[in-house]
């Protein structure tokens, strides 16, 4: 048997989803949190590499590279964020970040 | 001026007055004076030109006249004012009806007074504006924006419980208006203009009438106010001040009654005569519902108030019988209500600034102190029972006559509205202003002042005047509501004979 | 099964498997490393799928760096990782059941794509038989791609301006570093002289 | 490929703010940085400068930089917007800014950074510039609504808008590689060509996702839940920024992705839009009625509003487009002027934000309470102010394509919205004064004042605006 | 002329009614009195030339009223003979009320809106028996109701009086109701209102049918009814005459002028006038003979124990219009009207009668306190007399030809019609009756020992408390009426009935071609004149046993029938039943309505209860905004799913 590119769908199609449960189903650390988002990423990228690849198309690479120095601004902030909002709350306990509701 | 004409000066001239009322500077006493007299010369002189206007109009031609148009929004939604017979009455009473309003307001209102004029003021713009305006959007424009003053008016200087009213008020006629908003639109996607003069000459398909009728009628409907979505009117009247009663029952409820016959009646005929069975019947229960309830109540200005809806009955009744008599028995009920009810509140008003109550029970014999209010209530009573010789008596009559030719179940169920009324009037006359004067707070009680006078007497020499010479009126809008009628028939056969020869 | 074939599923199940771990661990160093590791596989693939060079920006930028940083975050706020995941678990069928429910969706749809569907010739930019993937990346980077070049970089620019004005402090009770003021001391400014009186001392 | 500076000349804007971001951030470095009017005042030159360059042959459709941007009259109206909503926004930060120790120079500098980004959305011809737009006005975002970095509850709208963002934007991309996937390209005419014929389920899904992802942009249900929070929690100026500029962005690139990469799609799309709309007029109305804190009704609001806004969208039509086009600019005008009266809300030198503090505004601050009473009766769609003819265009376009329960649904709802705004001017006219506000600068004043002559003067002269709008809608067909 | 009978008092009215308190009670007395002099001597001016002369009817068009497609009604005067003898009538009994009430009313404080009252009464009694079509008699008929309604409250702290008023325009608002109808239904047949136009389309309409309710009724039947109801109303007949009894808590005058002379009669004025559509309607004209022997019984019986001088009066005036309305559904139109005509003098006379005891017993009204009046006040004692035969039909009175008259015309219908066989009986036992409570009020009024004077009043403050007899002013008036009692009858028979019949009416009452009932009136038995006188007799002997002869008989046989006694007393119950299932069912559904249909269903159903609901909705939706990041994902999560699930079940389309 040969690996299609659905083969390589599929399991970004996992990591994606895994990704999604990650931030739902996680409660007491933010962190992992955006680690999740980095999972997500992933999954894309993986899907536009295989795409380019199967298409013969560099644009899906280019996307991707993109994607991941857009994904490493993001994760800087985002920790910069996190950082600003541990040194006024002391926790980041996804649980405590409930100040503003309704 | 500017290409404009004498009704863009009614329209505007109150919002000039607003406007100097605004630059006045201060709270002092001498500066509330020459608010109030501000207000009252601007409603004066706009009720002048409205007698010019008036004067300039030609009563026998039924098509739009003093005709003004200016593109708008877009080339086919314009600017554009004109009267006809219909509206030229509703026009006058409007104007006719605001100096009276500031002269109700000169002693009663002493808080916020320049906000008050200013509300008021802006509130006759939108009034004038919605009987000349000759396209939908901007009669709706209108329409509608006449609320936000009102709403301020009930809610700032209204009673204990203004805010519910006023809210209440604000948000059920909003509901109606805005599903004639789409049926707007609709038509407008259909006619592609919003010309109420090339709208009234287009014909819609039939089944579309029907949404479109039943979108107008929920705004109309409420604002008229018919059974049994009256239930705001009883609430705001009983919260808003002398003046927003007066207005509110004089003009406001009207716009309900104007806009069946400008848009209603003419655009969907086919419909109106679908749903004349629906429209009689909810009248004719406005009719004995709303006068049976008047017969029990206990604050003089919701007794009155439900009379009003009672009347606002006999309105829609005699509309949808579509003939002669009815739609002008419904034009001439509405004028001499406007006047009748808005003297009625008048002078629930002079004996409210006197005692701050509005409590029937706690009146009694005032007309031995009071004999001038009694006489004038006694007038303004007996025209709202409709008896002959009074304003009320001929719109009453006609459209009962219309109505019962048209269907005579109709005829004489509303008819038992003259009983009723005649009960719950006397009822509250007999309460309020006979019997013995023996409650101690009474005793002191001043009887009308000239002021008072002065704003009762042109109302009632007007209902006695018109009860017997009601031809003013009625020839104004014969011819209009003469093509009208034709319109509407041929309008009905064309369909018969369409509908014959797909036989 | 060739090589390739089992590669793919090696890579693919680390992959899968420490993804899970990273959402999964109780401690997010844990975590973290999970990530890295799912990261290297990820690279893995890439080469698999013949795009050596994001294959080794992964490597480099994302473990190097991005990876780095977040175990670094980690270690610096100093969380208690102690306690439990309670409400992982409470959550977990409803968060699963969806879950479930999409992946099976999109594998549904992934499994219908066809070559044939997309038009080959949309390609903006097609593989070059000849070079070397990096280089024919470059290529087209500077050239056609230029516009997304600059803007990438405004976006990293803000990264940059964001995380300092968000972090950076400048304590007062702190002695910073200030080469110019320190370049322009002279003399003067650093030594005073000072006469003492004799024999009295200081 | 088209000469250099031919694409320089039909991207003016974004030079000029690109260029404007860094020197004033090498301006504000070596001036030692710290609070400095300048930078701010530099900033809305430059936005001004930007705004007046679009004027420069503002004529046709021309695609540059390799069909990743488009310069159209579509974009040059929203650009328009956005730089407007940027302008005001800045200008009325810095009394706030200031008064909170907040004024550093790298706000104006970020909020140049994300207008930049919108601009760069708005005209986006491809995946991968509305991603880097994208993603350039997010991350300014984030960290502007964490700007207040003392402030917990301004870290926590940052956190949440960062984490829910970047959910979002991770949505939005696997879209775009399922979309890129399907079709083989990134171009949405490309796409648009491409989807001609049979549509496969992957398309469709890819639509879905990138919808979502725009949709959280835009902040509409159910992509909307971070709003309240971030509009509450974030410092009022960055706020009003989000609400204004941003929003006007991202329901711009949504108007041109489905006009222009998903033509033939339309049924599909516009059940989507329709099921967005709809969950959003009435989430926004309902949510709203509770509200105490006049940041989160507004939020809430906007929320509403978005739907209301996509009622346009729905039909897919030329009217339409023009319908949320004049939705939009009004809409950003009755918001401006709005979060100008918010930001005069300050007792004792201290900002508040609850409903109740305007208690009695009509006698303590006659103006201030007029105008945003009107401003709120705008909001709620009464004639004559302006929100009435915005919501008359959407309408009327959902009309003429038969959206009739779409439009009947947004009316009964804007009836339940009229409530909460009829309540903030029950509070200004019929409550008693609690307190009265300090004086404000003139800036914000004269904001406040201009958006409420805009709004309850629209009517007598609608024309400009709408001759605008059905230009800019042309382009798009 | 005419303009001028109908106008001055008019005059008198605004004059009395907006100067009155700036000139003074004295002018306003003077000038209403005057000019109401004056329009009397006009209308027997006019009486003459147009009943007894020659000069032709006419029809002056004032001005136009009402005009509305088909419908044209005008101000108009139209002058016949029914409506001259009206106006003799009206005018000369309300002359002499006027006259009357300056003596009457002397200590009133608010005299000059008495005399207001009065001349806009007449006034509107003059526009509705002028009318020339069916809306101006409505106006006329709705007119004299609110001076009814005035002058029955005029004492307006009595409660009994603003009740009795109130009381009297509502009923009589029901009959208008039939009244309105009845115009309405004559419209949709003739196109119009105007009295020529609907006499001449008339004929045309006789037995016509008509669909209408869901219903085939004969066309002319049911205006007619309807229109009937209107004049049962006005005339208090049978079922609508609560109201007229009590009518007497207005001032004395008033009941002289109002409830006995003019405006009770207006109902048979208005079947008169209308005779040209009641001849087209036989099945309505056997139900006026019905009601009026029903109601001419009825208010005999009820008249019988009253104890109120002036309620057995009403009563007899009840009883006597339903004398009239018998005649007039028997067709003998001329024959109602001639007691019409006569009824109003020697009714005005009784009322100004009874006023004057009540002026000299100090307003004092119940006949039990009274007693021995015969020499205290021997004039009025007289004039009482005198309306008393006439009532009773003494031979050569004036009552006596036109009840006879009644009497003779229902035998002679009774031969071929079973209502007139009622109606005879009816009419001959009531007249015994009649005469019976009529010497009953004689002698306990002015025979027997003086009643001791404990009871009094409101103006029982006097000096003195003998009785006195009244003051010119008021005599005269007495005595130009009883001259008109005791002659009216034998100086016009001729003309209202007999051989100069046709010269005097001129076609202004009309007979169908069937209707021989004057003819056969002339040719009934001898006995049959006889009965009545026999009845009379009867009851006058019956009286004199009973309150001179044994006094306290009265008591023992109330007594000794307690249930008939009091069903009498209590005029049958009718004031409770109809308290009973109009009063109270009214009320009570508006409480229903209000309450329950308004505030529970309605309000509760529509505005707020939907509010509440919103607001319910409002903090149900706000929970949903729970503040945490993953709750937030979620949704987003649901969204997407949603989506695409949907797509992939229901397809791509």
């Amino acid at each position: 048997m040969t690996i299609g590119l659905t083969h390589y769908l599929i399991v970004a199609a996992i990591m994606f989803t895994l990704g999604i449960l990650g931030i739902i189903l996680n409660r007491k650390n933010i962190i992992v949190i955006l680690m999740s988002v980095e999972l997500i990423l992933l999954s894309v990228n993986i899907n536009l590499v295989s795409f380019s690849s199967f298409l013969g198309d560099l644009t899906g690479q280019v996307f991707s590279l993109f994607i991941l120095t857009v994904a490493a601004a993001e994760a800087a902030i985002g920790l910069a964020i996190l950082v600003t909002y541990y040194r006024n709350r002391g926790s980041i306990a996804v649980e405590d970040i409930n100040a503003m509701k309704g | 001026m500017f290409g404009l004409g004498i009704l863009t000066g009614l329209i505007v001239l109150p919002l000039i007055g607003a406007a100097f009322i605004l630059i006045l500077r201060g709270e002092d006493e001498a500066t509330l004076r020459n608010a109030r007299w501000a207000a009252l010369w601007t409603t004066i002189v706009t009720f002048l030109l409205s007698l010019w206007t008036w004067s300039l109009f030609d009563p026998a031609s039924a098509s739009f006249q003093l005709v003004e148009s200016k593109p708008w929004l877009s080339s086919t939604i314009g600017y554009k004012l004109g009267v006809d017979g219909i509206s030229m009455p509703f026009v006058l009473l409007t104007t006719f009806l605001m100096p009276f309003c500031i002269l109700a307001s000169w002693d009663s209102i002493t808080h916020r007074v320049k906000e008050y004029l200013i509300a008021f003021l802006v509130l006759e713009t939108m009034m004038i504006g919605v009987f000349c305006a000759l396209d939908l959007v901007f009669f709706y424009l209108f329409f509608e924006a006449g609320l936000i003053p009102m709403f301020l008016i009930i809610g700032i200087w209204g009673g204990k419980r203004r805010i519910y009213a006023s809210f209440k008020f604000f948000l059920y006629t909003l509901l109606g208006s805005l599903l004639m908003l789409l049926a707007i639109m609709a038509m407008y996607g259909v006619a592609g203009t919003t010309d109420i003069v090339t709208l009234l000459k287009t014909s819609f398909p039939a089944e579309m009438q029907k949404w479109l009728w039943l979108a107008f009628f929920a705004s109309f409907a409420v604002k008229m106010p018919m059974w049994p979505v009256h239930t705001w009117l009883p609430d705001a009247h009983v919260e808003a001040p002398t003046a927003g009663s007066v207005i509110l029952a004089g003009i406001l409820l009207k716009m309900g009654g104007y806009g069946f016959i400008r848009f209603s009646l003419p655009m969907f005929p086919l419909a109106s005569h679908d749903f004349a069975p629906l429209v009689f019947t909810l009248s004719v229960i406005a009719i004995i519902y709303t006068s049976l309830v008047a017969l029990v109540q206990e604050d003089m200005k919701k007794l009155i108030a439900y009379s009003s809806v009672a009347h606002m009955g006999f309105v829609t009744m005699g509309l949808f019988a579509m003939n002669a008599q009815g739609v002008q028995g419904a034009i001439y009920q509405m004028v001499s209500h406007g006047l009748v009810s808005g003297a009625l509140f008048l002078c629930v008003g002079v004996v409210y600034d006197r005692m701050h109550t509005r409590e029937i029970a706690a009146y009694g014999g005032l007309v031995k102190r009071m004999p001038l209010y009694a006489l004038a209530l006694m007038v303004f009573t007996m025209a709202n029972v409709g008896l002959p010789g009074t304003s009320g008596f001929v719109g009453e009559f006609l459209t009962l006559l219309g109505a019962f030719n048209a269907n005579a179940w109709v005829g004489l169920f509303a008819t038992t509205g003259v009983i009723l009324s005649a009960a719950y009037a006397l009822y509250l006359y007999r309460r309020v202003v006979f019997g013995v004067l023996d409650k101690p707070e009474l005793a002191a009680l001043g009887d009308l002042s000239s002021r008072e006078i002065a704003l009762l007497l042109p109302l009632a020499v007007l209902t006695i005047y018109y009860g017997i010479q009601p031809g003013a009126i009625l020839d104004a809008c014969a011819a209009s509501v003469t093509s009208l009628i034709r319109n509407y028939d041929a309008a009905l056969a064309a369909t018969k004979t369409a509908a014959l020869l797909l036989n | 099964m060739n090589l390739a074939v089992a590669f793919f599923y090696l890579f693919s199940a680390l992959m899968i498997a420490s993804a899970f771990m990273v959402i999964a661990a109780r401690n997010p160093v844990h975590s973290v490393l999970f990530l890295i590791l799912a990261f290297v596989n990820a690279a893995g693939l890439f080469l698999l799928l013949g795009a050596e060079f994001l294959a080794m920006i992964l490597v480099v930028v994302y473990i190097g760096a991005v990876a780095v940083l977040f175990l670094f975050v980690v270690m610096m706020l100093d969380v208690d990782f102690a306690v439990l995941k309670q409400g992982f678990l409470q959550y977990l069928p409803i968060g699963a059941l969806i879950g479930i429910i999409m992946v099976i969706e999109l594998i549904l749809v992934m499994s219908g794509w066809s070559a044939s569907q997309a038009s080959l010739g949309n390609a903006g930019a097609p593989t070059p038989p000849d070079v070397s993937n990096t280089l024919a990346l470059g290529r087209v980077l500077y050239t056609k791609f230029v516009y997304f070049f600059q803007a990438a970089g405004l976006v990293l620019l803000t990264a940059m301006i964001g995380a300092i004005v968000l972090t950076l402090r400048h304590k007062s009770d702190v002695r910073r570093q200030d080469i110019g003021e320190q370049n322009a001391r002279d003399r003067k400014q650093a030594v005073e002289l000072k006469k003492i009186p004799f024999r009295t001392g200081v | 490929m088209m000469p250099l500076t031919f694409a320089l000349a039909h991207s003016l804007p974004e030079i000029f703010l690109a260029l404007g971001a860094l020197v004033l951030l090498l301006l504000g470095v070596f001036r030692a940085g710290g609070r400095d009017w300048i930078i701010s005042e530099a900033a809305i030159a430059i936005l001004g400068l930007a705004l007046l360059s679009m004027l420069i042959d503002a004529n046709g459709t021309s695609l540059i930089y390799d069909d990743a941007f488009v310069d159209d009259a579509f974009g040059r109206f929203m650009k328009a917007l956005c730089l407007t909503g940027a302008l005001v926004s800045l200008l009325l930060s810095r009394e706030f800014m200031a008064r909170e120790k907040i004024d550093f120079f790298e706000f104006p500098v970020l909020v140049l950074l994300a207008t930049l980004g919108m601009l760069m959305l708005v005209s986006a011809h491809n995946l991968i510039a509305l991603y880097l737009g994208l993603e350039l006005m997010s991350l300014a975002l984030y960290v502007i609504a964490a700007f207040h970095r003392d402030h917990l509850q301004a870290s926590e709208a940052g956190l949440k808008y960062f984490v829910l963002g970047a959910l979002s934007s991770g949505m939005l991309l696997y879209g775009s590689s399922l979309l890129y996937g399907f079709t083989g390209t990134i171009s949405f005419s490309g796409i648009a060509a491409a989807l001609k014929g049979d549509v496969s389920l992957g398309v469709v899904f890819a639509l879905v996702f990138i919808l979502s992802g725009l949709a959280f942009k835009m902040s509409t249900v159910p992509f909307h839940m971070w709003t309240p929070d971030v509009y509450q929690g974030a410092p009022t100026p960055v706020t009003t920024f989000f609400a204004s500029a941003a929003k006007m962005a991202a329901v711009a690139i949504t108007v041109r992705i489905v006009m222009t990469a998903f033509p033939g799609l339309q049924l599909q799309w516009r059940q989507i839009i329709v099921f967005i709309a709809i969950l959003s007029m009435v989430l926004g109305s309902f949510a709203a009625i509770g509200q105490t804190n006049i940041k989160r009704l507004m939020a809430y609001s906007s929320i509403g509003h978005m739907g209301f806004a996509l009622v346009g969208l729905a039909p897919g039509t030329q009217k339409g487009v023009m319908g949320i086009l004049v939705y939009l600019a009004i809409y950003l005008v009755m918001t401006l002027g709005t979060f100008a009266a918010i930001l005069s809300m300050r007792v004792n030198g201290h900002y508040v934000e609850n409903i109740s503090d305007l208690a009695g505004l009509s006698r303590t601050r006659k103006m201030m309470g007029f105008f945003l009473s009107m401003m709120m009766l705008s909001l709620a769609g009464i004639p004559p102010l302006a929100g009435f003819f915005a919501k008359w265009y959407v309408f009327l376009a959902a009309i003429d394509a038969g959206l009739y329960p779409l439009a009947v649904i947004g009316m009964l709802t804007s009836v339940v919205a009229c409530f909460y705004y009829l309540r903030i001017v029950k509070v200004i006219y019929l409550d008693e004064p609690v307190a009265t506000f300090d004086p404000v600068s003139r800036e914000v004043t004269a904001v406040m004042v201009l958006g409420g002559l805009g709004v309850v003067l629209y009517w007598a002269y609608p024309g400009p605006l709408v001759a605008a709008a059905e230009i800019a809608a042309k382009s798009l067909f | 002329m005419y303009s001028a009978i109908v106008f001055l008092p008019l005059i008198g009215f605004l004059i009395a009614g907006i100067f009155g308190r700036a000139l003074g009670p004295r002018p306003a007395e003077l000038i209403t009195t005057g000019l109401l002099i004056l329009s009397a001597i006009l209308s027997w001016i006019a009486f003459t030339q147009i009943g007894l002369g020659h000069a032709p009817m006419e029809v002056p068009v004032l001005s136009s009223w009402i005009s509305s497609g088909a419908l044209k009604v005008d101000w108009a005067l139209r002058i016949d003979t029914l409506t001259v003898v009206m106006l003799v009538v009206v005018n000369s009994v309300s002359s002499l009320v006027h006259l009357y009430s300056i003596g009457y009313m002397h200590e009133d404080p608010g005299r000059q809106r008495f005399f207001a009252y009065l001349s806009l009464f007449t006034f509107a009694m003059l526009m509705l028996v002028t009318a020339d079509n069916l809306v101006q008699m409505f106006f006329g008929w709705e007119g004299v109701g609110l001076a009814s309604y005035l002058l029955i409250g005029f004492w307006y702290e009595k409660p009994s009086a603003n009740a009795a008023a109130m009381k009297a325009f509502v009923v009589n608002r029901v009959g208008d109701f039939g009244f309105a109808l009845g115009i309405f239904l004559v419209f949709v047949l003739t196109r119009s209102v105007s009295f020529d136009q609907i006499f001449a389309s008339a004929p045309g309409l006789a037995g016509k049918p008509l669909h209408i309710f869901g219903l085939d009724v004969d066309a002319m039947t049911l205006t007619c009814m309807l229109l009937f109801m209107g004049a049962c109303g006005k005339s208090a007949q049978f079922l609508l005459h609560t109201w007229l009894p009590d009518a007497m808590e207005g001032p004395t005058p008033v009941s002289a002028l109002i409830h006995a002379a003019t405006m009770v009669t207006a109902g048979g004025f208005m079947v008169a006038r209308l005779s040209p559509l009641f001849e087209q309607a036989p099945a309505a004209l056997t139900l006026v003979t019905i009601v009026g022997a029903t109601t001419a019984f009825f208010a005999a019986t009820v008249g019988l124990v009253q104890n109120d001088i002036k309620r057995v009066i009403a009563y007899s005036t009840c009883s006597q219009l339903g004398y009239m309305f018998v005649a007039l559904g028997l067709g003998a139109y001329s024959a109602g009207i001639f007691h019409l005509f006569t009824h109003a003098f020697f009714k005005a006379l009784l009322f100004l009668g009874a006023g004057s005891v009540i002026h000299a017993m100090h307003h004092e009204q119940d006949m039990r306190h009274m007693g021995g009046l015969r020499t205290k006040i021997p004039v009025t004692f007289w004039m009482m007399t005198i309306g008393t035969l006439a009532l009773t039909g003494f031979p050569f009175t004036a009552g006596y030809y036109s009840k006879d008259a009644i009497i003779e015309a229902a035998y002679a219908a009774s031969g071929h019609s079973s209502a007139g066989v009622y109606a005879f009986m009816m009419t001959v036992i009531a007249a015994g009756m009649t005469c019976f409570y009529s010497w009953r009020l004689m002698f306990m009024t002015f025979f027997g020992a003086p009643a001791s004077h404990a009871h009094h009043g409101d103006h029982a403050h006097h000096e003195h408390h003998e009785p006195h007899e009244s003051p010119l002013v008021m005599l005269v008036p007495l005595g130009l009426l009883a001259f008109g009692a005791l002659f009216a009858g034998l100086a016009f028979e001729g003309h209202f009935l007999g051989h100069a019949y046709d010269e005097f009416w001129k076609k202004a009452l009309y007979q169908g071609p069937n209707n021989h009932i004057l003819h056969d009136m002339h040719d009934v038995p001898h006995f049959v004149g006889l009965v009545p006188f026999f009845m009379m007799v009867g009851g006058f002997l019956l009286a004199l046993y009973i309150y001179v002869l044994r006094p306290g008989t009265a008591t023992r046989i109330a007594k000794a029938n307690p249930l008939l006694y009091r069903f009498l007393l209590n005029k049958w119950y009718f004031d409770e039943l109809y308290d009973l299932i109009f009063v109270r069912p009214a009320l009570w559904f508006g409480r229903l309505f209000w309450r329950g249909g308004d505030g529970w269903i309605i309000d509760r159903l529509g505005p707020d209860g939907i509010s509440l609901r919103v607001v319910d909705a409002a903090q149900r939706v706000i929970k949903l905004q729970t503040g945490y990041i993953y709750h937030y994902a979620f949704a987003m999560l649901i969204g997407v799913a949603a989506l695409i699930t949907y797509y992939l079940l229901g397809g791509v389309h």
